[in-house]
């Protein structure tokens, strides 16, 4: 089998062109998306004949929760191209993914949170989704601290590659498990967060926030992607030529 | 054909390449001596060396194949000793040398005794290394280095702490070595008096090996 | 001097038999894990409450949350003090395949501190008013999933080796990944405190162990020889 | 040259800035205590229950047994490494007041862990299910308590220097001391949950404090002499 | 009357005495080279002079009165380099030398960087010294030395690591700051080349000092 064309398309030079030449895309992608859904979503949708306006946090709320996961398995995934095929791009990828996947863990809780206040008249409850999106951040949290201890780029990378993948190999194993504590214990009935069948004027921006928001985080994946190529690669020839 | 020999070693550190293309060779019966300047890369080879150290490039060949500094094989014909003596603090002599050693070949108590003996460490060999001085340690580590049975030895700044006597005990470990057809790369600033003929020195740090 | 090289079984066994034989020069500190675990449980009622039976209730939650912090805290001398002397360099270039050598380690590790800590747990749960019925539930859930600790440990410790002031970083690591286990290992406790069957939790935890057995001593080895460098 | 001596009131400043320029090197360490707490007390409502009302009960003793045990866990590096690297006798031998020295060591300590661990217990209580009346007093609360925390655990950390795999003998040695703090602490913070009035244990955890100032400095210079010899 | 005196030294370690009874004298502008084989009790003996190691017995004086090895006034006038340099890995050389001497006398910035280059580290001065060799670390411990403006330096090993450069450099200073009526207590193996009449040697291990 040959690998080159694998090779080449991991190469920075190629790499760093192709991610500038994109970025904007998804940018304004994104931009365009996400205006048209909060347009559709906060003020042509109808208000939830229980909760009112309140619900309308759910259009931050479940697309950031669904992309901090999935954030995640592009992270491992990138990690373990870097580990196995020695490609440093791949390390690169990961790097780039675990801030923004934090940011996204951080603010699916927060929007959580402050939506649980009128719902639950509470700000936290040990619900399982709830529960396994905390480790999730905290498994975050420790990729980014192993990370930030090394001094040595190249070993702070691998170092995290074996995290992050042991990480990958866990998370639907804490997944599973949380769900299953709690399912045994009896549930408090306040903090179902039923799946209430979606009127399609509620599900329609909802989709499309979903979209936006990866389209998102594809721009900043691209954007920060670039910063750690020139990072990475500041004392190559062909940096100089770029940047001239 | 030289038994070991290492081209296109490029080692990238903080910045800079500390080695840049760095060629040796060393036959049988030679020791190569490391030299440079504090700071020139002398460390930084003998761990790349001996596999603990990943290098942007290196190709190493080792009697006639090309291997990877990784490899268990070739890991099994080498021995490296570093800056610092691998010692356990709470361990006799006899222990660490019995355990370093063991964990590469069958040794009997009787031989690790008698290598202590060599390296002068008798009167001290039952107490645990944590009470021994800083020279006394060396010669402890410096009597897993014979036993060990290996042909090539990697030693960074073996004479480090070793009074008079210490280091030309070195000297000789290192010639006895040699006339049994070993080779030994060895960082050492001192002009130690090995017999030229067996001695190569590499200055690292120009990027130029010259054997 | 003809060179018999070391097999890996034999390699295995003399690291396995040098940590321990080491345990037992510093006999204060086999019991270092077995008095924490102890202070950890009983500082819990002081800050909580004395009645025996509001404690027999927070009894699981407590004993592995303490068996689990008792283990991690002695995992940060597993690797780093091989580290420091040089010791685990020689393993990386011994010759012997370095994933067999994490596995003893580990091994020892668990015997260590795994094993006494679970013998410890009966004493400590009549402390917390769990009746002796439970004893054997309890013994064998903490038997099993010290073993997963040990291995995950394993893994953090190896990471965390080319970091300073690692010890805080190790269980930021390792704690999230060990959510299964305590939560299994509770659950396990909290059937066998009730008197009811408890092979469902138990088959988890063993799933886990396996699991861990085959993954983790392959990750260790790859995370020492990064630590290291 | 002329030498111009620095005064005693300068060397603990420059140690004291030392130890905080030291902890902005590597802003992830700065972070990894109150990682630590949140995750420790993440621990107890899975190995116990989800039920709030149930974890509203343990929240003094869990947020206090974190605390305790984050504070702990920070100190281990707090001589261990100034001793690793000969800074400490440079310290013995600086001609400065060793005691003083070991207070400066123990302020930062105490700037590092016991502020942020004190400001980030408010979050952590929320959790549990703890009503946000109750947060003065717990900040103020755990501000006292971990002064004296820091300085125990200096006492214990200068102790232990002179032992291998200090971390666990640390806990042991630090934790039967910190006892009083944890009751008090602890007695403290429940009230606060409850809505009373918590002056007496405020009082008491004051007076911890204080007598840990001027003890507790002495002790850690003259355990820090026996350690390095 | 000499500067510094020592008299009825007694260090008792592990079962034995391992100083009995030495005693020596040093006057100004003198270096006394302390020599013994590995283990013979250099290191224990700056140990104790420094304070850091209490002896069974011990008659100090220093600058004609008696003192005790732990007085702070005494402190203040030496200064202790043991065997591993005494730096901060996360800070820069710069940072190092300035907190090690800035805890003794006021130091500026400017004086801290002459004294690095003096040592020959300007090249490195503002790297975290976790990154440098083993030699570039102690030409850092070194520069504390100069500066710190004591009197009194007790060097344990002070060439180790260091390259042959970097040995005469420390001769140098050892020199310059005798010239300038300092004292030095120093263990070193090899013989540097002191002029003679600067350096006085004391073997001790064998219990009698012979300056
Ligand atoms: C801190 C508090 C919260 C956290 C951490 C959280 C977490 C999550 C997560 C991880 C998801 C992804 C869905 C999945 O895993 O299948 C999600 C989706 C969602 N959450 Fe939350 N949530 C919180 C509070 C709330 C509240 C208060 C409500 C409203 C009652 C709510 C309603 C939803 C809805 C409607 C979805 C999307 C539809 C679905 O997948 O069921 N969440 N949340
Ligand atoms: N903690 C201890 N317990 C018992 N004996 C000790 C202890 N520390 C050192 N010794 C003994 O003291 C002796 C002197 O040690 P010291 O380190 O002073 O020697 P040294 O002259 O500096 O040697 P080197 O040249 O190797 O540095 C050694 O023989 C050692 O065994
Ligand atoms: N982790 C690192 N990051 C960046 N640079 C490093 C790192 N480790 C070493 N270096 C640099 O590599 C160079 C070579 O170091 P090395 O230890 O190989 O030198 P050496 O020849 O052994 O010196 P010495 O004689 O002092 O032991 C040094 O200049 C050092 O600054
Ligand atoms: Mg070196
Ligand atoms: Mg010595």
């Amino acid at each position: 089998m040959n690998w080159a064309w694998f090779h080449r398309l991991g190469s920075p030079p190629h790499i760093y062109r192709i991610a500038g030449t994109l970025t904007p895309w998804f940018a304004w992608l994104a931009g365009l998306l996400i205006i048209v859904a909060l347009y559709s979503g906060l003020v042509l949708a109808p208000p939830d004949y229980q909760q009112g306006d309140g619900f309308r946090i759910l259009y931050v709320h479940a697309p950031s929760a669904w992309l901090a996961v999935m954030i995640y398995g592009v992270m491992a995934s990138a990690a373990a191209i870097g580990l196995i095929w020695r490609m440093k791009i791949g390390h690169a990828v990961a790097a780039s993914c675990a801030g923004v996947g934090a940011w996204f863990t951080v603010v699916s809780l927060v929007t959580g949170m402050l939506w649980g206040k009128p719902m639950w008249g509470t700000y936290w409850v040990w619900d399982p989704r709830l529960t396994a999106q905390l480790i999730l951040l905290f498994l975050y949290l420790g990729y980014l601290g192993l990370r930030a201890g090394f001094d040595d780029l190249s070993r702070a990378d691998r170092a995290s590659a074996v995290l992050a993948i042991v990480g990958f190999i866990n998370i639907p194993v804490i997944r599973y498990s949380v769900e299953w504590w709690n399912s045994i214990h009896q549930a408090p009935s306040v903090m179902k967060m039923a799946r209430p069948s979606m009127p399609i004027d509620m599900l329609a921006p909802l989709l499309m926030m979903l979209l936006g928001f990866t389209l998102y985080f594809a721009a900043v994946l691209l954007v920060r992607l670039r910063a750690e190529i020139l990072r990475r690669e500041r004392t190559a020839s062909w940096i100089r030529e770029v940047l001239r | 054909m030289c038994e070991l020999s290492v081209k296109n070693l490029h080692v990238f550190r903080g910045e800079r390449y500390l080695l840049k293309g760095l060629e040796f060779e060393v036959p049988r019966g030679v020791c190569l001596q490391v030299a440079g300047a504090n700071g020139a890369g002398k460390t930084t080879l003998l761990r790349v060396m001996s596999g603990l150290l990943e290098p942007e490039a290196l190709e190493l060949r080792w009697r006639g194949g090309r291997v990877s500094p990784r490899d268990p094989e070739y890991h099994a014909t080498l021995f490296y000793l570093g800056h610092d003596p691998p010692l356990k603090d709470d361990f006799s002599a006899v222990e660490n040398v019995a355990f370093n050693v063991g964990i590469r070949r069958s040794v009997s108590r009787s031989d690790v005794r008698a290598a202590l003996e060599r390296v002068g460490a008798q009167r001290f060999a039952d107490l645990p290394v944590r009470t021994l001085s800083a020279g006394q340690r060396r010669r402890v580590a410096l009597a897993a280095l014979r036993l060990s049975g290996t042909n090539l030895w990697l030693l960074d700044e073996p004479v480090t702490n070793l009074d008079l006597a210490g280091q030309s005990l070195v000297v000789s470990l290192i010639e006895e070595h040699l006339v049994h057809g070993g080779l030994v790369v060895a960082a050492i600033h001192q002009d130690l008096g090995l017999s030229l003929s067996r001695r190569f020195s590499l200055n690292v740090g120009t990027g130029e090996g010259l054997p | 001097m003809s060179a018999q090289r070391t097999s890996t079984m034999t390699a295995v066994w003399l690291v396995l038999q040098r940590d321990l034989r080491l345990a037992t020069r510093r006999p204060a500190q086999l019991i270092q894990p077995l008095a924490f675990f102890a202070v950890v449980t009983l500082l819990f009622p002081l800050g909580y409450t004395p009645e025996l039976s509001k404690l027999r209730a927070v009894a699981p939650g407590v004993l592995w949350v303490g068996a689990l912090l008792a283990s991690m805290l002695a995992l940060e001398s597993l690797f780093r003090e091989d580290a420091g002397d040089g010791t685990l360099e020689q393993f990386v270039v011994s010759g012997q395949p370095l994933v067999a050598l994490m596995g003893a380690k580990t091994a020892a590790h668990w015997l260590l501190t795994g094993l006494p800590l679970t013998l410890m747990a009966p004493v400590l749960a009549i402390a917390l008013g769990v009746s002796v019925a439970a004893m054997p539930g309890i013994l064998l859930s903490l038997a099993i999933g010290t073993v997963s600790l040990s291995l995950l440990g394993a893994v953090g410790a190896g990471l965390t080796l080319g970091v300073r002031r690692g010890g805080v970083l190790l269980a930021l690591l390792t704690l999230p990944l060990a959510v299964p286990v305590l939560i299994f290992g509770a659950k396990a406790t909290e059937l066998a405190i009730a008197g009811e069957s408890l092979t469902g939790p138990l088959y988890l935890l063993g799933a886990l162990a396996v699991l861990g057995v085959t993954l983790a001593p392959i990750a260790a080895a790859a995370a020492v020889r990064i630590g290291l460098e």
